[in-house]
């Protein structure tokens, strides 16, 4: 492995917002003249708000046990890991006898399976995906590269820790793990929910701030609204 | 095979000499100037139609990039790697999108990754791979990978490694 | 029969030079990203398409979220250490990466590979071979909203991968091609369950020229679609079965033999018409010649010897100063890597040469006006494009 | 479109009489036999040496501490601990693992809600530690060489008649070869007494940059030539190749850089000593202890003045080691050197006839006794009195001072399995050769062949050169012929050497005894100090340890201007030597710059 270079230092610099996304005044078709602020126009600004449990322990269990036998994962494909999902999504490992299913859009989605190392330029597609989801919503991190960075650990556009980004419930460690282990992921995912320990959603909601300010410090170009909901 | 040729286009296009990797593959070194007149030699009278790819090789130390453009014959399996050098410090090469359209593909990485502009290339200053990125263009040299990744991405902490050398001496010797 | 031509007489006319002129405030535009999250695309990328109604009138390709640097992580590392991370760069037929590699870091280093050990690579990229276009008809059935062939492909996929399994010790990432050999011999009875495998996936198959091919829906949404003119092949770049498929027999695997290809015989599938179907058709055929190379190989290969050369100590392994080029024909084409040397433990540069790094991006762009919304998906798959070796 | 293109697809609907195809308990599925799972350790193999470490690309390895793994000579104590935030199964670190220790097991499940449990030290308690099945390398695969260069030797036939050097040294290709088998570990660091820094030196070799190897070697031994000739090289048997091969051959490596650099670029490399500071020390012994110090000190600036009673400086170096193990030339050049530092060397001067103690006491800052071992052991058998028994170690001093009168019988019997007892027993064999025209030698030791003390190549060398070597004869008794003429060895078999308790006790088989023919019999058992030149007054002042005067940690006696260092204290062997010369100069050096030295 090469030396680092002790000398080098990063340049941090601010990216300006791209021209389309600027607040500006347009005239439209019909001859009025109306101001537009893109990204704020089309997305509701709440911070979201931590889902308090339900009064009865017993109604919270039943609501636990229901979330845990409906896991529907976003197919998103974030990185390598994705491979291993498709033999799940087929017969010789069926992963829809568990309960587990995948969804096109994360609107019907409440399991996010970040498959494998994020690039910055997907870090923003997959918070972007987290945010719409639909609460109580799950993160899992697949493989290694979730966990402590995996192979690219010194990689100039990967990020290392997941957790710093989004409230990860379950990691499955593994380059890459194999369908079975993902399997028990789903397994221990749904112990976990039914123990009510899966509460990601809460706790991306009250860390909010702390959330959002590790994922500015590395995703320069920051062209979308704090919570794309 | 490659020597005949390399004798027949010499004279024209000032080229360097031959380097034979195998039978089927030579590397040849020639003035950026010339570059565009070889390629279209190559391509319409040599058989090289097909452009195998496009690429460059910092030489940070001598202060220049190398490109290589990977040409190759289909007909006769005979490979060229054509080798420019460009001074570091400008960076600028003629685009040949115009001979190979999926050139631009190329060239755009190479400005992305290279800071190597070919002006006239289409959509060259668009962003291709990175995005939001303002440090070095990160495959040259002086862009260190791992300086940037730790001083940009937090690695979790707690591990502490021992080298066996140094342990060793300690245990064994405390006193040195 | 049926015409599927849109009416386009509402729609916005060319100007004199042919071109568009696309003002997205007029109203008449649309943005479409196709992608990355999207169940039609091949991977992790995206597609932005400018649409008219339902016609495609402007894509562009966006690549890069699969971006991890490898070309500069490679030159971080010792030439051993560059082994495992160069099958990451294709996740679903990563051996040629490691095949490239090894093959150009052995030229470089003068390390002879003992005959066994070639014999080997040849059989491990035909296995990887198949598995890539297992994964190519589940896609073209999907992308068409024909399930079923992904989930038989993706199953007769997964028999190979236990294969995979017993040879190499890993089911995606093997890293089992070793600069200077493989690390292993191939396991007792290993022929007779490949046979199985073999065996099994002839059958899925005659049954996906039923359900597929033969079917008329899926040749009336493919034939004519996305043609690729045999003119485009040389400036765009295309190579392999796309190239195939428009009648030029372009195949590394003849023009250029490599391992053991020139003790094989088999010959390379063409097509004519270089549309969808057509695509799909040759890879249909370079499927049998996969499981034809497969059995030629297990019954020829020698049955014993050594599969590892000596290596100096990997540990400060310095290569002299050079460059060389080695290619392979992949499922997707013609698939290269560029290895430049400067005499240090490290290599100097490395080049990835993709196949989908010209059909996905200067040539879908290509393709992709005129185009129904509805074909992209197809158009795409057709391809058959791996974003990561866009990137890597 | 024909009917038949619609009607064809519902043909496969025949599937729906197939068996599933999906795994009933996917949970329990094994993976195959050589699957690249989790990583095993045995931790009783696995010497701590690091490799693993160093080849692993994602830097996913650390090595650590771990409890009951104790550090010692060959094995750091330090295991691995692996992240799998970081791993990648590529096996490498199997693969190159010095002992086979690191394997795989085919377990492939670790889910875990904590990002920071995915570290652990395999081989301590993980489930899969006993599972059999899992990844291992092929035999033969290592990623590491594992032959060593064969070192060029005159033959046999062409060295025994003549005390020309035997081993020839490598060539350039050779030592690049060898030294590119070193794995860096630095394993042998810690278990060579002086810690020199073999690593480096080694990469040095590989990097054809023989001034920087030359450097790193006189930073830690001024006798670079010597050792690297006849150094017992125990950091050979430390060095994590041997595990699945030979050991590298540090020794030789050593031998190769000195001999590539010449004697005025030696001098010129290390450069010119500390200014000179004023103070003055005398060494008494002009061998490899003495010599080291007067090295360290004189570097440092010090006026150092070696005393030495035999004719030529080098002590036992020329004295005691055989000319074709270590040619007079070599030891010069590295004298040499040292004298280059302005160090005096006074020769022929015996301290306490041609000088006193007292004087070396009133005139110098502090004196360092390095005055080694130079008389022989007896082995008090019956007949071991008188002419015609001789002690190794006055015999070598002998020969290699010319000495006319050394007796070179047809015959002789060795007794001593050391490597002292081959030295004597192959120059007395080259004596005998030259003047008889063949060898008649026959050397005797306790112990049996595995556990000679001497160096397996002594035996080697000692067989081809046509020494008749018996192992586990105890000898008894020295016969003589009625006129007292010495006529051979009587011995017994030796049936054990120690007793339960671990004590020097050999025990014999009686019935088996053999007479070996010889008219010269050489005691080799051992050596003792000659300390008389310290005088009454002082050797009563002084404290003694069994024999020896007794010395500190930091060599420094009973006495605050008197240090002691080498064989006369220590023991064994050069390299122990040097390594107590630098210790006594360092004290030395502290206790000057602290006024500690009170006259």
């Amino acid at each position: 492995m090469k030396d680092i270079d002790e000398t080098f230092r990063k340049i941090d610099a601010t990216v300006p917002l791209r021209e389309e996304l600027r607040p500006r005044t347009v005239t439209t078709p019909d001859g009025q003249e109306i101001t537009i602020e893109p990204l704020k126009d089309y997305f509701c600004e709440a911070a979201p708000k931590v889902h308090p449990k339900a009064y009865f322990q017993i109604v919270e269990n039943f609501y636990n046990w229901a979330r845990s036998n409906s896991l529907w994962i976003l197919g998103f494909g974030t990185g390598c890991g994705a491979i291993e999902m498709r033999p799940l999504m087929t017969p010789r490992f069926d992963a829809y006898r568990y309960g587990v299913q995948w969804r096109p859009t994360p609107r019907q989605a409440n399991l996010l399976i970040i498959s494998g190392y994020l690039s910055v330029k997907t870090l923003k597609r997959a918070i972007r995906a987290y945010e719409q989801m639909q609460g109580p919503k799950y993160v899992i991190g697949l493989g290694s590269c979730t966990i402590n960075g995996g192979m690219y650990w010194d990689s100039y556009n990967t990020i290392k820790r997941l957790d710093d980004y989004l409230p990860v419930d379950l990691y499955i460690a593994g380059c890459m793990p194999r369908p079975e282990a993902l399997l028990h992921g789903f397994i221990e995912l749904k112990k976990l929910i039914r123990a009510g320990k899966a509460e990601g959603t809460n706790r991306y909601a009250e860390n909010f701030a702390s959330y959002k300010a590790a994922q500015k410090s590395v995703i320069k170009d920051w062209d979308m609204p704090d919570y794309n909901w | 095979m490659m020597r005949d040729l390399h004798a027949l286009l010499t004279p024209r296009h000032a080229l360097g000499p031959l380097e034979i990797r195998r039978e089927n593959l030579a590397f040849v070194t020639l003035p950026a100037s010339n570059l565009r007149g070889f390629l279209t030699e190559l391509r319409d009278t040599q058989g090289f139609s097909h452009l195998v790819l496009l690429t460059a090789v910092d030489w940070l130390e001598e202060g220049q990039f190398q490109l290589t453009y990977m040409m190759n014959n289909r007909a006769r399996d005979l490979t060229l790697g054509v080798r420019v050098m460009l001074d570091r410090t400008t960076a600028q090469m003629d685009s040949i999108h115009d001979l190979w359209p999926t050139a631009a593909t190329y060239q755009r990485e190479l400005k992305e990754m290279f800071g190597i502009t070919f002006p006239g290339s289409p959509r060259l200053d668009e962003e291709f791979i990175l995005e939001g990125w303002t440090d070095l263009p990160p495959y040259r040299r002086d862009f260190d990978s791992l300086a940037y990744s730790q001083q940009t991405y937090a690695e979790r902490p707690g591990r502490v490694t021992h080298d066996p050398r140094e342990y060793m001496k300690s245990k064994l010797y405390p006193g040195g | 029969m049926f015409s599927f031509q849109p009416d386009r007489s509402e729609y916005p006319q060319p100007g004199l030079d042919g071109k568009l002129e696309i003002d997205l405030e007029t109203g008449k535009y649309l943005k479409l990203w196709h992608g990355p999250n999207h169940p039609g695309i091949t991977g992790n990328m995206s597609v932005e398409l400018t649409v008219c109604g339902d016609e495609v009138v402007e894509g562009k390709t966006h690549v890069g979220y699969l971006h991890r640097g490898f070309e500069k992580l490679m030159e971080r590392r010792t030439f051993i250490q560059v082994f495992p991370i160069v099958c990451r760069v294709c996740v679903p037929e990563p051996d040629f990466n490691e095949y490239c590699y090894a093959a150009a870091v052995e030229e470089l280093a003068g390390i002879e590979v003992p005959e066994l050990a070639t014999w080997m690579r040849t059989l491990i990229l035909e296995m990887g071979r198949f598995n890539s276009y297992m994964m190519f008809l589940g896609g073209i059935g999907g992308a068409l909203g024909l399930g079923i062939t992904g989930q038989w492909m993706t199953y007769v996929r997964d028999l190979m991968l236990d294969r995979f399994e017993e040879l190499t010790g890993a089911r995606i990432y093997h890293m089992f091609i070793l600069p200077g050999g493989v690390r292993g011999h191939l396991p007792e009875g290993f022929a007779a369950r490949m046979e199985e495998v073999l065996q099994t996936a002839e059958t899925y198959l005659a049954d996906v020229d039923k359900v597929m091919f033969a079917n008329s829906v899926f040749q009336l949404r493919t034939k004519g679609i996305g043609v690729i003119e045999p003119a485009l092949f040389e400036p765009y770049g295309v190579t392999g079965p796309n190239a195939r498929a428009g009648g030029v027999a372009k195949d590394v695997r003849k023009d250029s033999p490599y391992l053991v290809y020139d003790q094989l015989d088999f010959e390379v599938a063409t097509g004519m018409d270089s549309d969808i179907f057509t695509r799909a058709k040759v890879r249909r055929a370079d499927i049998q010649t996969s499981i034809d190379l497969i059995r030629q190989i297990l019954k020829k290969m020698p049955k014993d010897g050594p599969v590892m050369a000596k290596l100096p100590n990997v540990l400060h392994w310095k290569i002299p100063r050079g460059e060389t080029y080695i290619k392979g024909e992949c499922s997707r084409g013609e698939y290269g890597y560029y290895l430049v040397t400067d005499g240090s433990g490290y290599p100097r540069r490395i080049n990835v040469r993709g196949p989908s790094y010209t059909h996905a991006m200067a040539l879908l762009e290509h393709l992709i006006p005129g185009t129904n919304i509805s074909d992209v998906a197809a158009l795409m798959v057709s391809l058959h494009t791996y974003p990561p070796e866009i990137e890597r | 479109m024909s009917l038949r293109e619609v009607l064809t697809p519902f043909s496969v609907w025949k599937r729906v009489l197939d068996a599933p195809v999906s795994i009933a308990d996917p949970f329990s599925r094994e993976a195959s036999e050589h699957y690249r799972g989790f990583h095993k350790n045995d931790m009783e193999t696995c010497i701590g040496c690091g490799t693993c470490e160093a080849i692993c690309q994602n830097g996913a390895i650390d090595m650590v501490p771990v409890e009951g793994q104790n550090t010692e000579k060959g094995d750091s104590g330090l295991r691995p601990m692996i992240d799998y935030g970081r791993c990648c199964w590529c096996a490498l670190c199997v693969d190159i693992c010095m002992t086979g220790s690191l394997t795989m097991s085919n377990e492939y499940t670790w889910v875990d809600s904590d990002p920071d449990a995915f570290r652990f030290i395999p081989g301590l308690n993980e489930p899969w530690k006993d599972k059999q099945a899992g990844y291992k390398r092929e035999n033969g695969r290592v990623l590491s060489g594992t032959t060593r260069s064969p070192m060029g030797e005159l033959h046999a036939n062409e060295r025994i008649d003549n005390f020309n050097e035997i081993c020839v040294g490598y060539t350039r290709e050779e030592a690049i070869l060898e030294a590119d088998r070193c794995v860096e570990c630095g394993l042998c660091v810690a278990t060579c007494p002086a810690h020199m820094s073999i690593p480096d030196y080694i990469a040095a070799v590989r990097d054809q940059d023989y001034d920087r190897g030359l450097q790193l070697l006189y930073e830690t031994n001024p006798f670079s030539e010597v050792c690297g000739r006849i150094c017992t090289h125990k950091c050979e048997t430390s060095c994590a190749a041997v595990h699945e091969g030979d050991a590298i051959a540090i020794r030789w490596l050593k031998r190769h850089i000195v001999d590539n650099v010449p004697l005025e670029r030696r001098v010129e490399l290390i450069g010119a000593p500390k200014p000179a500071t004023g103070k003055s020390v005398a060494i008494i012994g002009a061998g490899p202890g003495g010599l080291t110090a007067a090295y360290d000190l004189a570097r440092e600036g010090v006026k150092v003045t070696v005393y030495e009673a035999l004719p030529k400086p080098g002590g036992m170096m020329r004295y005691g080691i055989p000319e074709y193990r270590l040619p007079y030339d070599a030891l010069d050049r590295d004298i040499a050197v040292i004298e280059a530092m302005g160090v005096t060397i006074k020769c022929a001067t015996v301290v306490g006839v041609d000088v006193q103690m007292e004087d070396l006491r009133q005139s110098h800052d502090a004196v360092i006794l390095a005055i080694g071992l130079q008389m022989g052991r007896g082995t008090r058998i019956p007949g071991s009195e008188g002419a015609g028994v001789e002690r190794a170690v006055d015999l070598l001093r002998r020969i290699t001072a010319g000495d006319p009168t050394v007796p070179v019988p047809e015959t002789a019997v060795v007794i001593g399995g050391g490597n002292v007892a081959f030295d004597i027993a192959r120059s007395m064999a080259r004596l005998q050769k030259i003047k008889y025209g063949r060898v008649g030698l026959t050397l005797t030791a306790l112990e049996d062949r595995a556990h000679f003390l001497a160096d397996k190549e002594e035996l080697v060398e000692g067989d081809e050169e046509g020494v008749l070597i018996l192992d586990s004869r105890g000898p008894q008794e020295v016969m003589r012929d009625p006129s007292g003429q010495v006529t051979g060895l009587r011995t017994w078999a030796v049936t054990s050497i120690f007793d339960a308790e671990g004590r020097f006790a050999p025990a014999y088989d009686e019935s088996d005894e053999q007479i070996h023919q010889g008219a010269l019999v050489i005691e080799a058992i051992g050596q003792m100090a000659d300390t008389s030149l310290l005088g009454d007054a002082l050797t009563e002042k002084l404290e003694w340890n069994r024999g020896r005067i007794k010395i500190d940690s930091e060599m420094r006696t009973s006495e605050p201007w008197l240090f002691a260092a080498g064989d006369a204290v220590k023991g064994p062997d050069v390299i122990n030597a040097v390594a107590d010369g630098h210790r006594a100069a360092r004290t030395v050096m502290e206790a000057i710059a602290q006024g500690e030295v009170v006259q």
